[in-house]
């Protein structure tokens, strides 16, 4: 019946609610899985949500549904990309930008650490090489703290 | 003339044409034979008018007496099931009535599509229910004809493709879209051609009936 | 000497087909809804007396004649042809099986009138020679000697005499002037000479004036049972020419079912000319003088009593509540049929089936339809305004071993009319 | 004879455009302009719905991606007297406020810059000096020593990759070349970031039109509702992203463009006397104030000037039969009447005639230039060949007196110490682009605040529906739709006979001004320009031609016609 | 000038070059994976192809075109056109972007011919005049589009055909083609072909296509259209976000009504979304903002082929392309005359019949006692 008094045309108290783009609750259902897969195996799961079908607000609904937490970062390698716990713990909004602070992609990283934020094994095997590197150009040419 | 949207364009286009060109002119051939037989005065003195019995009749043969309806309820009610369906269908649904409208230019309000599935699902329920019935009951088997299973088919395949291409089953959609305008587009060719023209020519029938009985003074 | 043949059996079929049958034969979808309604089909449950079959030869004419598909066929040798095979097969399904009591044309979904074709398609059937035995032997008789069963005058003035004698009443005979002339079947006259002394008394107790006609007494038209135009056009002629000679304003057709729908709604057509005079079955006659207030009824029948409605009278000519009011007038304790009036069951021996001496068994079994209907109301006796229902019924009852006595309406009104000498005496 | 020199394809334009020239030794004495591809889109839309012909239209140049659309459902809304609301029509002031500065800036950097920026050049600069020189005329942020840097090692790395890319056979090191090594590098780093900031300046077209390139349009409005409560339409989040853009354009023009524009100028003061070209001057005017098409409430205004007279501005009617006028003399086109008759829009044919009309069968090395050269018509006002453009509007404006235009015409020309007169020239051309670029910036603020302060007094509406149903329109009608496109004057013509297009023509600003000589052997805008006091330093690498030819911004997908389908048939039979 | 030479350097050294770290990689691969449609899982494998990667030499043929594709390919975020042209590709011919002009030019696709040979990527955008057309329909440096294109892709790893023009004939090709214009498809039988159509196509399909074959060194898989599946698998009206009204039955019927207002389905305003395949509803366009649906205009179908000519762009999809009611009269009226004529002749044989009709007599009918 309340479809039928929609048709005819009244404005139904539902009609253009944004929930009713309806993208929100499968995506929580999916972080809800994933998280049962970290705590019961350790294993990560990334959500690209570029890849949803968002209608306009739905993103900002998910972001609300997840809310905020404790931690922030942002790593800064071509062009910044921003690093948000949700009030979900494990639950994070990884939003990579491009120089332009244009946004490349936004995840969502169900993970105990986002996997950008922690040093690479390359990096990692170059590290004690980069640190005698500096202590050596240090000794010379001693850095000013700023 | 490989691809999908090929075929729902050759659909939508040339075959429409052809289709309703064969439709029409079948159609109309048709109630051009049936009319222009005509009637042979009648020198009887009437009970009643002609006109008035026959049009209540267009109507009310529309539902069963009492006791056909007893004896024959399967049928019966199998066979209102999908005409109505089928009607609602083809009348109400959204893509429908727009297609009249473009057509015609005649507009009216349509269903949720919701209400049209459902209604849908139960007119494929009902359509193989009749096909059980054809195919087992004693009188429909002696009397079926080869005709009666194509057509069969071909309703069937419009309202089975329309369902398929309105849940999107049929992957890509413009081939299942191509297809249920192609069925409808053969249901229309046949039409004229075969007991689908019941469709215009019931009423015809009906009204012939209830003008006779009517002369006679009995409401058929 | 001429003969009949396919041939002009296939012209007559053509000749038939009009815009009803066209709009009937492009509407049917094989429902099979038709054979719900037939007495044939559902008491032998055998598919072939589904009654739209019975109209396959016309049906296949007509395509193949009259639609542009049926052409199309023809191009390319597609045609299902009609032939002598066929239509032998089809003559049992046309007349045996078939007693047109119409009941199919009031059920048909898509508003098919059933009976009307069967009618048209019985000429073609006589055109080809495919007609039974039995009919023609009537109607060969009914044109030779006025009577399908080839009775006399002489018969008759000799019932006319005992009616005479019994009742101390004059039968009127070409009398000219009269209000009605008052035609019979040859089937009352044997079986039920009652129906003629229950006339003269009614008729002599409203004040009618009537008369018989020794040009014409018979009413039934076994042109119309076999299905043949010129052979029922001859018999209608004599009825004219009798009423016309006797300058009477109505004729009544006497308790027989087909001879009513013969006189009153072919025979115009079948001439090519309205009447100058008008047509009532005697039931009809009957309700009017009741309602004029001319037939006066003392006592009444208290037996439990029902009645059935001959198909050519009520469903197929309008004459349905007539016979209820006449009821009325005598019976207590009357009880309808569950299914009555327009959509009463045949008896089985209605449109010639009772001619048709091997149609018998078939007859018989689709008697039990109403075998069935009468069980289910249990009634003392049944009513009835057809003698040939009349005598299908007290066949079919004592073939049943049931104890149910079958009387004429007319009858039963005569019995209860209020004595001439005590009206006089009010 | 001399030398015939022959550029094609210039690149950095839109479409196919070539170029000859009969040289007298290293001076173009007669320059030749020739569009080489035909597609048919208004042969293509005879016989569609009017309400879709936009779609078409707009197709017919994807840089200039609103212009037609506009001009076409103006063309609709003309023939069938559609009323815009003034809601519709600001949306689609701002549209074509952001088109401009879109499409102007982009020309400059990436389609014009070449010509005058040398990137080999920069790789020498010094960061430091160029960060002095970048802070000296303006305060644009992105100046910093680091900054140039880093975008020079980007081009040197990309440059000892091995793989030049699109900078592969640039005239690097022409002498023609001026800037310094510093100027050269600024010019680099301005080029990488006008590609970023463009793609902000689209997204204005995305909110009402739904993507760019190819926004949409409705005729009778625009598409996209306004409802401040609803996330499905034009609200109030919206209206912020639009400020945003509007802000990052101002910007951007006012810190970027114009210093720009400005600082490359001063080194090339000698093209402020070359390329003048006809010294006549066509605009249709355009952006109303309200939502009638009133030329009176246009920011640009409409007129003629003739031989460089500023004092007099002709009056110009579209629907008069007289004044403007296709000729097809020396374009591959036939003409039932002949090809001597020019013929309106209303009436004009297309019919395509390659063989006979003087096309050379490809490959070939020359024209006939004697005959047909150009799949372009040929347009005159009353006879007379114009300029349509950046630089015809900045005269109007200016002949007109309005205000901000003359401030910064006289800016620019004291800024350059040069006279009045180095306006009618390349240089000229290219400065009033970036000029009226500067006033259409500011405009669009003022576009924006009305639209809110409609909203605000309770008027949403932006379609006007009352005409759509082709069922209510007369068997009969016709239009002009015309709009100032960024690259000039632009009109499309439209009859309607029975709810479908029976004749369907667009007079295009790069057909003005690209077009080829006329019947009395008049030349077009650009041919005329380039034998306007062009040597050319090295024949071999034409830096000349591309300068003044790009000054225009061709465009010329826009400017070729189409075909008559029958006369496409013969020619195939013809060749095969 | 530096010689022209194969680059032998890998996306990752040259990315290194320019200080990229591995967390700078690493994004640079997850951005990747999103703009080829892949799933973030697939962000190792190809962070490891792209670290071996090579740029590829495209050689970008324009022929009947609106050059609304390359500005189209301007508009990318993601990655961005600099990105693209700098450190992904090497894009050594394009009329719109490169500096050279003229001879100068057609000797820069030459040479990139001959350096890449059998392995460069050849785009086109535009349809072409077929060889049947008169090669004067359009040329370049006075040499038909025809024989550009066979010339080009002759040496070509595999040619990408870029928008609806390129990729099925597109506006050129609509009725009545007066140009005769072909698809690339149509004419390109010995080379993979894929094509990214859209009018514009998204420009982050055209990147993401590129990409794919930078990191994979293969073509993606395609659709029957030859279209990637990743972007062109689902319709529009599979991913839209009005789709809940759809099957609710809520349509806009007019552009400023309150359906309209509140983001009902465009259906009855003609959205061809449920037969048009394309990635608008989650790419979106320019950056995100906004795509045809979300500002309020039914989808055109632009991705599909014959587009153009696939009804009109305000009828719903099931409006039929040409019948119109008179059409359906006159057709009846034809019906009405052939019936009437074939019955009148029946008629006619009939009254003969009729006419010549015997009687039955009493004895034909004792004949058959």
């Amino acid at each position: 019946m309340e479809q039928l008094s929609v048709t005819l045309g009244s404005k139904a108290p539902c009609a253009g609610k944004p929930q009713d783009h309806g993208h929100t609750l499968p995506i929580l259902h999916e972080i809800r899985h994933a998280l049962e897969r970290l705590i019961a195996t350790g294993e990560e799961t990334r959500i690209d949500l570029n890849a949803m079908p968002f209608g306009p607000g739905d993103l900002d609904r998910l972001r609300a549904w997840l809310g905020t937490g404790e931690v922030q970062a942002s790593v800064s390698a071509m062009g910044l990309t921003l690093i948000q716990e949700t009030a979900i713990p494990g639950v994070w909004l990884v939003d990579y930008q491009n120089a332009d602070s244009q946004r490349l992609t936004l995840h969502i990283e169900i993970a105990p650490v986002p996997e950008i934020l922690r040093p690479q094994p390359q990096d990692l095997a170059e590290a004690i090489a980069t640190l005698d590197a500096r202590m050596d150009e240090g000794q010379s040419n001693p850095p000013r703290p700023s | 003339m490989s691809g999908s949207m090929e075929f729902l364009l050759w659909t939508k286009g040339p075959m429409f044409d052809i289709a309703l060109a064969i439709f029409a002119i079948g159609l109309f051939a048709r109630l051009a034979e049936i009319f222009l037989l005509g009637r042979k005065p009648n020198y009887a003195e009437p009970r009643a008018g002609e006109w008035l019995p026959g049009l209540r009749t267009v109507f009310t043969r529309t539902i069963a007496d009492p006791g056909t309806f007893q004896r024959a309820s399967f049928n019966v009610v199998v066979g209102w099931v999908w005409h109505i369906g089928f009607l609602i269908a083809l009348l109400l649904f959204v893509p429908h009535a727009e297609l009249i409208k473009g057509l015609f230019g005649i507009a009216w309000p349509a269903l949720p599509n919701p209400v049209v599935d459902l209604v849908t699902a139960i007119t494929l329920i009902a359509l193989v229910a009749t096909l059980v019935h054809r195919l087992t009951h004693p009188v429909k088997q002696r009397i079926s004809t080869i005709e009666d299973y194509l057509v069969w088919t071909v309703v069937f395949l419009v309202v089975l493709t329309g369902y398929l291409a309105y849940h999107r089953l049929v992957n890509p959609y413009p081939v299942a879209l191509g297809m249920h305008i192609l069925m409808a587009e053969i249901l229309l060719i046949i039409l004229p051609f075969t007991k689908l023209t019941h469709i215009f020519t019931t009423f015809i029938a009906r009204w012939y009936n209830g003008a006779a009985f009517g002369r006679k003074g009995v409401q058929s | 000497m001429s003969e009949l043949t396919l041939e002009r059996g296939l012209a007559a079929f053509r000749a038939e087909i009009d815009a009803p049958t066209a709009a009937f034969f492009s509407s049917c979808v094989h429902c099979g809804i038709c054979a719900q309604s037939c007495p044939f089909y559902l008491e032998t449950g055998d598919p072939k007396y589904t009654p739209i079959l019975k109209l396959e030869p016309l049906r296949l004419v007509w395509e193949n004649e009259f639609t542009l598909w049926g052409k199309l066929k023809g191009l390319f040798g597609l045609q299902q042809k009609v032939t002598d095979e066929m239509l032998a097969e089809w003559e049992e399904l046309l007349y045996d099986s078939c007693s047109m009591c119409g009941r199919c044309s009031l059920v048909c979904p898509v508003g098919n009138d059933l009976a009307y074709m069967i009618r048209k398609s019985r000429e073609g059937m006589v055109q080809s020679g495919h007609a039974p035995e039995g009919l023609i032997a009537a109607s060969v008789r009914a044109i030779q000697t006025g009577s399908p069963m080839g009775l006399q005058w002489k018969t008759l003035a000799v019932q006319i005499k005992h009616v005479e004698d019994s009742t101390g009443m004059e039968v009127p005979v070409d009398k000219a002037g009269v209000d009605y002339l008052v035609l019979l079947s040859s089937m009352e006259i044997i079986n039920f000479p009652e129906y003629l002394e229950a006339i003269a008394k009614i008729f002599d107790h409203a004040g009618v004036t009537w008369t018989l006609s020794t040009q014409c007494f018979e009413a039934t038209n076994a042109g119309i049972q076999i299905g043949n135009k010129d052979i029922a056009a001859q018999l209608v002629e004599r009825v004219v020419a009798a009423a016309e000679k006797l300058k009477v304003a109505n004729v009544i057709s006497p308790e027989c079912g087909h001879a009513y729908t013969a006189i009153r709604w072919e025979g115009p057509n079948l001439i090519g000319r309205p009447y100058p005079f008008r047509v009532f079955h005697i039931i009809e006659v009957l309700d009017e003088l009741r309602a004029a207030g001319r037939i006066q009824t003392e006592g009444m029948e208290s037996d439990r009593l029902s009645m059935h409605d001959p198909c050519n009278l009520a469903r197929k000519s309008g004459v349905i509540q007539q016979q209820r009011n006449l009821m009325n007038l005598v019976a207590d304790n009357f009880v309808e049929l569950k299914e009555h009036g327009k959509f009463q069951w045949c008896c089985g021996a209605g449109g010639g089936v009772s001619s048709n001496e091997r149609a018998e068994p078939l007859k018989l079994a689709a008697f039990k339809r109403k075998k069935a209907q009468i069980e289910e109301v249990a009634p003392e006796r049944m009513v009835t305004m057809c003698a040939t229902c009349r005598t299908q019924l007290e066949e079919g009852l004592e073939e049943f071993n049931m104890e149910i006595p079958v009387v004429g309406l007319t009858e039963m009104i005569a019995d209860h009319l209020v004595e001439k000498e005590a009206r006089e005496h009010e | 004879m001399s030398e015939r020199l022959v550029v094609d394809p210039i690149t950095r334009i839109e479409g196919h455009l070539r170029i000859e020239a009969q040289m007298d030794g290293a001076n173009i004495a007669q320059a030749y302009s020739s569009g080489t591809s035909v597609r048919g889109v208004e042969t293509i839309l005879k016989g569609r719905d009017p309400r879709d012909a936009w779609a078409f239209a707009q197709r017919i140049c994807g840089v200039c991606t609103l212009v037609h659309g506009i001009a076409s459902v103006r063309s609709v809304e003309d023939a069938l007297k559609i009323e815009l609301p003034a809601n519709a029509q600001l949306i689609r002031n701002l549209m074509i406020g952001a088109q401009y500065v879109h499409d102007h800036v982009m020309h400059f950097y990436h389609l014009h810059a070449l010509d005058w920026v040398d990137v080999v050049s920069a790789l020498s600069a010094d960061p430091k000096a160029t960060s002095a020189l970048a802070q000296s005329i303006s305060a644009w942020p992105k100046s910093s020593p680091g900054y140039f840097a880093d975008t020079q090692k980007r081009i040197k790395t990309f440059v000892e990759s091995g793989q030049l890319g699109i900078f592969a056979n640039g005239y690097w090191g022409h002498p023609a070349y001026k800037l310094p090594p510093e100027a050269n590098l600024m010019a680099v780093a301005h080029y990488l970031e006008a590609l970023a900031w463009q793609r902000d300046a689209a997204k204005l077209h995305a909110i009402f039109g739904g993507k760019n390139p190819h926004p949409n349009f409705v005729v009778g409005g625009v598409a996209c509702p306004i409802d401040l409560e609803s996330d499905s339409a034009i609200n109030a989040k919206r209206f912020a992203e639009i400020q945003n853009i509007i802000q990052s354009m101002q910007t951007f023009v006012d810190q970027v463009y114009v210093p720009d524009t400005l600082a490359i100028a001063g080194f090339y003061k000698d093209w402020g006397s070359r390329g003048e070209g006809l010294g006549n001057f066509l605009c249709y005017g355009d952006l109303p104030g309200s939502g009638f098409m009133d030329p009176a409430t246009f920011l640009f205004p409409r007129g003629v000037i003739l031989n460089r007279d500023l004092s007099t501005i002709h009056e110009v009617d579209l629907h008069d039969a007289s004044q403007i006028q296709e000729f097809v003399a020396h374009s591959w086109y036939d003409y039932a009447d002949g090809k001597a008759r020019g013929l309106h829009p209303y009436d004009g044919e297309t019919k395509l005639e390659y063989d006979a009309r003087g096309g050379v069968k490809p490959p070939y090395a020359q024209l006939d230039v004697n005959d047909g050269y150009s799949w372009i018509k040929a347009p005159r006002w009353k006879g007379q060949a114009v300029e349509v453009g950046p630089l015809a509007r900045v005269l109007l404006l200016y002949a007109n007196g309005h205000a901000q235009t003359k401030e910064l015409v006289e800016m620019t020309l004291s800024t350059l110490d040069l006279p009045v007169e180095a306006l009618f020239s390349t240089l000229g051309r290219t400065a009033a682009r970036t000029l009226e670029t500067k006033v259409m910036v500011d405009a669009m603020q003022g576009w924006q605040d009305a639209l809110i302060a409609n909203i605000k007094a309770g008027d949403t509406r932006t379609f006007n529906d009352t005409l759509w149903d082709p069922s209510t329109w007369p068997s009969e009608a016709r239009g002009a739709g015309y709009m100032e496109a960024p690259r000039g004057a632009l009109g499309h013509w439209i009859v309607i006979k029975d709810g479908k297009i029976d004749n369907y023509q667009a007079v295009v600003p790069s057909t003005w001004n690209a077009g080829p000589r006329d019947p009395s052997d008049q030349a077009g805008a650009y041919e005329a320009a380039l034998q306007d006091n062009h040597q050319l330093v090295d024949v071999k690498q034409p830096i000349e031609v591309l300068r003044t030819i790009h000054s225009f911004d061709p465009c010329i997908a826009c400017a070729v016609h189409l075909s008559d389908p029958e006369t496409g048939e013969q020619l195939r039979i013809k060749v095969t | 000038m530096p010689v022209r030479k194969t680059p032998d350097k890998t996306l990752g050294e040259s990315l290194r070059d320019h200080g990229l770290s591995r967390r700078g990689f690493l994004k640079f691969c997850a951005a990747t994976a999103s703009m080829m449609a892949l799933p973030p899982s697939m962000v190792p494998v190809i962070a490891a192809a792209l670290d071996a990667a090579r740029r590829p030499s495209v050689i970008w043929l324009s022929f009947q075109e609106c050059t609304g594709c390359t500005e189209s390919l301007t508009r990318s975020h993601a990655p961005t056109l600099e990105d693209l042209i700098l450190n992904i590709i090497s894009l050594d011919y394009h009329h719109t972007l490169q500096a050279a002009a003229g001879e100068a030019a057609e000797e820069a696709r030459l040479q990139a011919m001959e350096d890449n040979k059998g392995e460069y990527l050849v785009i086109v955008d535009g349809s072409i005049p077929g060889p049947d057309s008169n090669p004067g329909f359009s040329t370049v440096a006075g040499q038909s589009n025809y024989d550009i294109l066979m010339e080009t892709v002759e040496h070509a790893a595999a040619v990408i055909a870029v928008g609806t023009c390129a990729a099925f004939g597109g506006l050129p090709q609509a009725n009545p083609n007066p140009t005769g214009a072909r698809s690339v498809m149509d004419l390109v039988k010995d080379k993979p072909v894929i094509n990214v159509s859209g009018c514009p196509p998204i420009p982050m399909v055209i990147t993401g296509v590129l990409t794919h074959y930078l990191t994979f060194g293969r073509l993606p898989e395609l659709d029957a259209y030859h279209r990637p599946l990743a972007f062109f698998g689902q319709s529009i009206h599979d991913r839209c976000y009005r789709r809940p009204f759809y099957d609710r039955g809520l349509f806009a019927e007019s552009f400023d009504d309150e359906g309209a207002k509140l983001g009902w389905c465009l259906y009855r305003l003609g959205c061809k979304g449920p037969s048009t395949y394309n990635a608008c509803a989650t790419m979106k366009w320019n950056d995100g903002t906004s795509w045809p649906i979300e500002s309020g205009h039914p989808c055109l179908g632009c991705s599909e082929p014959s587009f153009w000519d696939a009804g009109g762009f305000y009828e719903p999809l099931s409006v039929p392309i040409t019948a119109t009611s008179g059409a359906i009269l006159a057709a009846g009226a034809l019906g009405a005359v052939v019936g009437g004529a074939a019955t009148v002749l029946a008629k006619k044989e009939t009254k003969t019949i009729v006419a010549h009709r015997q009687p039955v007599t009493v004895e034909e009918l004792e004949d058959k006692l």
